[in-house]
């Protein structure tokens, strides 16, 4: 039947295939989900035992000191991420090769992938656990054992993988660095501004209220900001936009042959092998390095 | 748009492939990726549902809580005026914007599904470990609310009609009404009566005072305090046709938000960033 | 006690720390005293049972040699000797004469001697300083790195220019 | 499993680190004039500070609504009457407001007056538990009096809430009665869900599907029989909500709605104004942590006077050579709540019916620094309260208000 339908194609044998390593992406999920998992242990172990009191001993040792190392560990990585990948950036964007530029659609993906899951551990898990703190105490200080996790460390988590999906994108792909991708722009900086919007969460709760409805307006900020999530459809649309120029391109000498052996997985899983690694960012010919020609022409 | 010719060429006369294409083999081969292309387009679509699985399970939910969470988070406070209210037309905002970008970019009927299910999930996370692991509330204290039930009826008004504003009026509708009877089903038992210091109480106002909230005096539930015996005293059956009168108008104002940012809007970059990646100036000599 | 940050560790009781200048300002001091001159501190004690046992206080100058003694000693400019405080509070009314580093030193003696050692800067607003110089450092390196980018910038776009004829 | 590795990790850093608990909960954060010009708890008694896992204890104690109520606290219109603790370590069974059951809120408390507050309370999370009573009131959120800590011992697990119903159905525990129930609605629901998008996914997903809509091949992606499938699903989803209603209408036909309403109480009897108080002067000394003030007491009554106790925000400063002021004191108080050298006053005989005194008094420790009580400085509204209590010698107890402008002072210096 796909052979009536792609008579062209009937006779050709080769698969064509490209690198995608995938090995840095599952390490970081990995490691999100395993520091994700700790800062929740360390609240199971010591938020009643040092948690209660913000004016207490023991809560300067165990929660401040987390709040003091964490502030500066997080943003500062944040920030050499960022500008590691600035100054490693593609210094001759326009001539990458249709391959390499497929690659990186990839790799961008990613990085939307490893931030969705950061605001969902900020948004969800985390946010929810500070719903329950509150029914649990009296309102402290601003600076609670929920409030460390989820305002001084999931935040700039999720700032590092939102921030560093549009540096990657900035550096590396010719669309997103010949325009800026509005959607991707409103998708990193809505959950941005959560922080500064602290500023009127606290105030409000300095001069309003002390008792705690947690759909009270004065949180209102944060849902504002957390529908910018929808956002990200943009930027989908914007790679598969770019896909359907790229894929000819980059498959045209393709074969046919039954996708239903396809296996995307296993092949993938292939490619982070040391062998495909030293095989990456080769260039498949000299002749494949011309002009993409893009929408703004 | 030369490079697309490729792919334009592979577009097939139409044929009858209804009830065939089981595997998708001739949507594939009609949208003109190569086996090997499809390959990775099957990689792709597995990184997009990770995304958007824990993306919109972080954001329907901090939304949810933020917005009437605390008719979701408490057992006490899941009256007859309200919560039916409330819920639905909070719950029905970011699955109508789902239901839009899926259904107009790629036609798929699940966007709604989608929301509530990641919804129901995230939250029962939440509720495992966080208020019971953690602070130690009971699961019945926390018992959410789920939304499933008009979803589905959402996204099969969206497949059968193929409307936004049909889904509006009917699917939309459908959210919100049936938002009271799907969940009155699963919450029935804790309304049942109790008497307590010789006063009458719901075993879910038991619930919450027996298991003390610091923050949460009883004062502080919105809840119904009266009612006028209208319709025959079926006041949560009032508060749901209200309720999906409201989700009519908020499903197309979120269907609209959702088209809005499915946009793909480059705006003009800066040439000296430009710069920085080798991409000379427009301006310049 | 506002923003808490002035705790002392002796032993494993917590004492808290805070200094006033009544004769210039209102304001409660950490750790550092910004002028020479009379000056309060004031010695909290956060554990109860602390007010059970006898304290000693000493402040001294810091002449970097000295390695902690508690005793009256000729570096000293106050010694309180070994009492009980059951209020919980010690005041120490205290002249400073010169700026500098100073040490305080609490004792207590719950059967053996435990110290507490906390240095000081008296007069010399040193903190504002030390602000100020991070933030030049920060600034000059950010302008470096621009300037560094730029440049290299303008290399590569020469590069292809310069292959092309 | 996981749990219990978790909670022994927890107690075994906890033991390493031996850390002594201090005052819980972050009622030191909450700011003077809440604390000392609101609610002013006294008489507060815990029955028991030791109990097992479903062992009963009462804590009880009466309240003084402070006159000069502060401008930013909302008055005490609409008011509940709990108990404050880390989570829900304890269980709830009864509480009383003056002999009301207070399980809803009150409308329109006094000022001026006392109240009287008796709560059943139940050992539930074994472990060391910092236990307050607290008024909470609209608009200001909750005010707390002593805590205590009450140690519960026992098994978590062994913790169980039987309830019977009004239908007769015996309850084995409030905590789990239900839930099966309602996991089990949610769990059909998911299967729906998942069935319906597995349908989905499992075809070719975003880039195809979006490749072949931009070709005109609508058909190609939604066939008749997905809408086939789609009449299908909606058809069952009808059935579940409408279906599982009417079972749930025909399984529970007696349920009664959220129960809400606030209930109206007298204050305890006004107790007579023997005793009258005027504040002259007061002030603060910052660095001595002392507070001094200067005042003018008359006696209205028929019986002499002695001051015994100065309160004011659950902390007490007592006449140490009065001894039924000293009796006065509960042994179950917490002990870090009680100034250690009690209260100076510049005349100790007792005033003498119809006499004016001047007497000056002072109140010197840590505590007014350690429990944040004295931040003068930085109040637009620098003004105390407390109470005085005083007895005459037939042991009568006189409770009087006492209140007003404060000013920080620093010591001279010499």
């Amino acid at each position: 039947m796909s052979g009536d339908a792609l008579p062209r194609m009937a006779n050709v044998t080769v698969i064509k295939t490209f690198d995608i390593h995938c090995g840095l992406f599952a390490f970081t999920m990995v490691a999100l989900t395993i520091l994700y998992i700790s800062a929740r242990l360390y609240q199971q172990a010591f938020g009643f035992s040092m948690g209660l009191d913000a004016n207490s001993p023991e809560f300067d040792r165990y929660w401040m000191t987390l709040f003091r190392i964490e502030l500066p560990v997080l943003y500062g990585a944040g920030v050499l991420c960022w500008s590691y990948l600035f100054l490693t950036r593609d210094r001759s964007i326009e001539t990458v090769t249709p391959e390499t530029e497929l690659r990186r659609y990839f790799y961008l993906t990613m990085w939307l992938v490893v931030y969705s899951f950061c605001i969902f551990w900020t948004g969800s898990f985390f946010a929810d656990g500070d719903g329950v703190w509150h029914q649990t105490t009296l309102r402290d200080t601003p600076l609670t054992p929920s409030h460390i996790i989820l305002f001084y460390a999931t935040i700039p988590i999720y700032l590092f993988f939102g921030v560093g999906s549009f540096v990657y994108a900035m550096t590396r792909i010719p669309a997103f660095c010949r325009g800026v991708s509005l959607m991707h722009a409103i998708a990193v900086v809505g959950p941005f501004l959560i922080l500064p919007n602290l500023g009127f969460n606290e105030w409000g709760h300095a001069y309003w209220l002390t008792e705690e409805i947690f759909s009270h307006p004065l949180h209102w900020g944060f849902v504002v900001l957390g529908w910018c999530a929808l956002a990200l459809a943009g930027v989908l649309m914007q790679i598969v936009e770019r896909f359907r120029e790229l894929i000819p391109l980059v498959f045209k000498q393709d074969a046919a042959g039954s996708p239903t052996d396809a296996n995307p997985f296993r092949d993938a899983w292939e490619k982070c092998g040391p062998e495909a690694q030293r095989q990456r960012y080769k260039p498949t010919s000299v002749s494949g390095r011309r002009p993409i020609s893009g929408k703004s022409k | 748009m030369t490079s697309t010719a490729d792919i334009d060429a592979a577009a097939s006369p139409r044929e009858n492939t209804r009830f065939k294409d089981k595997k998708g083999e001739t949507v594939i081969s009609v949208s003109g990726l190569t086996p090997g292309a499809a390959r990775y387009s099957r990689l792709f679509d597995v990184l997009v549902v990770a995304a958007v699985v824990t993306i919109f399970g972080g954001a329907i939910h901090l939304h949810v809580m933020l917005t009437v969470g605390d008719w979701d988070m408490y057992v006490d406070w899941k009256d007859r005026q309200y919560w039916p209210l409330v819920m639905p037309v909070s719950m029905i905002m970011f699955p109508a914007a789902l239901q839009a970008i899926f259904w107009v970019n790629f036609r798929l009927p699940i966007g709604a599904t989608v929301g509530a299910t990641a919804l129901l999930i995230a939250t029962w996370i939440g509720r495992y470990a966080n208020w019971w692991i953690w602070t130690g509330f009971p699961f019945t204290e926390g018992v959410p609310s789920q939304a499933l039930a008009g979803a589905l009826l959402m996204d099969m008004t969206l497949i059968v009609l193929r409307n936004s504003l049909f889904t509006s009026i009917i699917g939309g509708f459908a959210f919100g009404f049936v938002f009271w009877p799907s969940n009155y089903s699963a919450l029935a038992p804790f309304y049942l009566p109790v008497e307590h210091q010789g006063m009458v109480a719901s075993l879910a106002d038991m619930i919450g005072y027996t298991f003390p909230r610091s923050n949460m005096p009883e004062y502080l539930r919105i809840i119904e305090r009266g009612t006028l015996r209208t319709f025959g005293s079926s006041v949560s059956w009032v508060s749901a046709a209200f309720a999906g009168f409201i989700c009519i108008f908020m499903h197309q104002l979120w269907w609209r938000l959702g088209l809005f940012a499915s946009q793909a809007t480059f705006l003009k970059n800066s040439d000296v960033v430009k710069s920085f990646m080798g991409i000379k100036s427009s301006v310049a000599s | 006690m506002e923003a808490d940050q002035c705790k002392l560790k002796v032993d494993s009781y917590f004492m808290h720390f805070t200094g006033y200048q009544p004769q210039s300002s209102r304001a409660e001091f950490c750790e550092d005293i910004p002028e020479v001159g009379r000056t309060i501190i004031v010695l909290d004690f956060v554990d109860q049972s602390l007010r059970d046992i006898p304290v000693s206080v000493n402040l001294a100058r810091d002449d970097g040699a000295r390695t902690g003694d508690t005793m009256n000693t000729p570096s000293s400019i106050l010694y309180i000797p070994p009492k009980k405080y059951p209020n919980g509070t010690i005041k120490i009314d205290v002249n400073f004469e010169q700026a500098g580093r100073y040490i305080g030193m609490v004792a207590i003696e719950n059967g053996e001697r435990n110290v507490a050692k906390f240095p000081f800067d008296v007069g010399r607003g040193w903190s504002l300083i030390r602000l100020l110089a991070w933030c030049l450092v920060l600034v000059s390196a950010a302008i470096g790195t621009f300037l560094w980018a730029l440049r290299r910038n303008a290399i590569a776009q020469n590069l292809p220019a310069a292959s092309e004829k | 499993m996981l749990l219990k590795l978790i909670k022994f990790a927890a107690v075994c850093v906890a033991f390493i680190a031996g850390v002594s608990h201090a005052a819980a909960h972050g009622e030191r954060a909450q700011e003077p004039y809440l604390r000392t010009r609101t609610v002013q708890f006294y008489d507060v008694h815990f029955s028991k500070t030791e109990v097992k896992v479903n062992e009963r204890f009462e804590l009880t104690g009466k309240f003084r609504l402070m006159q000069d109520w502060p401008d930013a606290v909302t008055p005490p219109d609409i008011v509940f009457v709990s108990s404050i603790s880390p989570g829900p370590t304890i269980a709830r069974i009864e509480t009383y407001l003056n002999g009301w059951p207070a399980r809803q809120s009150f409308a329109r408390l006094e000022l001026g007056r006392d109240y009287e507050f008796r709560m059943v309370l139940e050992g539930r999370t074994p472990g060391s538990s910092h236990i307050h009573p607290s008024i909470s009131i609209k608009g200001s959120g909750p005010l707390v009096g002593p805590g205590q800590w009450v140690n519960i011992s026992g098994e978590a697990h062994s913790f169980a809430f039987p309830i019977k119903t009004m239908t007769g159905l015996q309850i084995e525990d409030l905590q789990t009665f239900g839930l099966a129930h309602a996991v089990g609605w949610h769990l059909a629901w998911l299967a729906v869900a998942a069935a319906w998008l597995s349908f989905w996914l499992a075809r070719p997903l975003i880039l195809p599907r979006w490749l072949v809509l931009q070709k005109g091949r609508e058909d190609l992606l939604i066939s008749l029989r997905d809408t086939g499938a789609g009449i299908i699903v909606s058809a069952i989803v009808l059935v579940m909500v409408f279906g599982g209603y009417v079972r749930a209408s025909a399984e529970y036909p007696y349920n009664v709605p959220l129960q809400s309403g606030l209930n109206r109480v007298a204050p305890l009897p006004a107790s007579p104004a023997y005793a009258e108080i005027k504040v002259i002067s007061a002030t603060y000394d910052v660095p001595g942590r002392s507070m001094r003030l200067a005042t003018q007491i008359t006696n209205k009554g028929s019986e002499p006077l002695s001051i015994g106790e100065l309160t004011t925000a659950n902390i007490r400063f007592l006449n140490q050579s009065l001894p039924v002021a000293m009796a006065n004191v509960d042994p179950s108080y917490p002990r870090d709540l009680i100034a250690r050298t009690g209260l100076k006053l510049s005349s100790d005989t007792p005033i003498n019916p119809g006499e004016t005194r001047e007497v000056r008094v002072e109140a010197t420790d840590a505590v007014w620094e350690l429990e944040r009580l004295v931040s003068f400085l930085t109040d637009v509204d620098s003004k105390f309260g407390g109470l005085l209590l005083l007895y005459a010698p037939n042991g009568e107890r006189v409770i009087a208000e006492m209140g007003g402008p404060i000013v920080p002072v620093f010591t001279e210096l010499k």
